[in-house]
């Protein structure tokens, strides 16, 4: 299915866009999701975490998606 | 009354302290956090703020209602700037107020303290000779 | 930098703001007090401030100082008002600059804590009905 | 011997003026000096405190008083 994948701060330089439709399996989870990313882009395990939001709302790893969702990739946040 | 905005246009702590204002508030606290011009010992030149727009509205506006539960507290402004900032110039303003000083303080203090962790903005440091996206790596 | 400042006109929290900005700060903490419409249940119409004018200068840079020995914190403000002041009015601001915000946050609290302690000088709350030294009684 | 004695906010009130020669005995302590005064006035004694000041710095009561002293009846504060 298709997810609607957004990458920001160093996520973006590390994918190459800043937002882009992505496949993934149906009802994937975020743990899953986490793990395909880290394979295909291996400068994702060098970054102290990233965390996945889900339609603007951070969700744990367990979290399913379904289609269309909005994804986000939040590495570590450093506003303020 | 909750206040929060995310722009790429200068903050005023003036304005965020005039929001906050009630007759029945004895205590106003105000953080203004300004662009440090060194990281470590690097000398930095700028700063770029980005942001997840709509999440981060959202995250501040949990973080402004978190603390209005947790402290007895009037008002809560949370104003947070985007884009390239110069040295000194103001990326966050967090002001609250409270009938009591000490509740104005903790929450004030909450708010800004939860931002850094939660609210998606990143922030790139920009050096003579390069240029780092903070806290991206160990 | 150490500014006290004991005064009969206005207070400005913006004046403050840039008494304590440093390229070196990253954290900028205000406090800013304001005259409240109420005193437990009774409504106040105006506060009248008096102090021992040397005495409080002295107390209020005693305060700074021991702030200063305290925390790690760069400048820092107390400004105090004397003299008739109206609901909304600003008695006092007291305002820290530092490179990492909890210094900040801590020696602020600190200075208005000890001010309302140490520093000599008597508020009298006028009602409609009457007035009263601030604290003079159990 | 005389002090500069100096009244403020409702000590002020108690003694009827903001600043007064006094006369008290020779090296006189603070404790003794507020007993005088808690005598003379005793409004003193339903204070919920007072302190004393002696050129322009607290003192506690064992500090013994000078000739010409600048001493200041310092009642509860409230400022800020």
């Amino acid at each position: 299915m298709k997810i609607d994948l957004l990458a920001f701060g160093i996520a973006k330089d590390i994918l190459g866009y800043t937002q882009s439709s992505y496949m993934v399996e149906h009802s994937i989870s975020i743990a899953d999701l986490k793990k395909q990313l880290s394979n295909q882009f291996p400068s994702f395990e060098k970054l102290s975490k990233f965390d996945i939001a889900v339609n603007q709302e951070y969700q744990s790893d367990d979290f399913e998606l379904s289609e269309n969702d909005e994804v986000a990739i939040i590495p570590p946040v450093s506003g303020g | 009354m909750i206040n929060i905005k995310l722009t790429d246009q200068e903050l005023s702590p003036s304005e965020c302290e005039q929001l906050i204002l009630d007759d029945q508030a004895g205590g106003h606290v105000v953080f203004i956090g300004t662009v440090r011009n060194h990281t470590s010992s690097k000398t930095v030149k700028y700063l770029d703020f980005e942001a997840y727009g709509p999440m981060a509205e959202k995250e501040m506006h949990k973080i402004a209602a978190a603390a209005k539960d947790r402290y007895d507290i009037l008002h809560i402004v949370i104003h947070h700037r985007t884009g390239k900032l110069a040295i000194g110039e103001i990326p966050v303003i967090i002001a609250v107020s409270s009938a009591h000083r000490k509740a104005a303080f903790e929450a004030c203090e909450f708010c800004i303290d939860t931002l850094k962790e939660t609210v998606p903005i990143w922030k790139k440091e920009y050096f003579e000779d390069g240029e780092v996206w903070v806290a991206a790596h160990p």
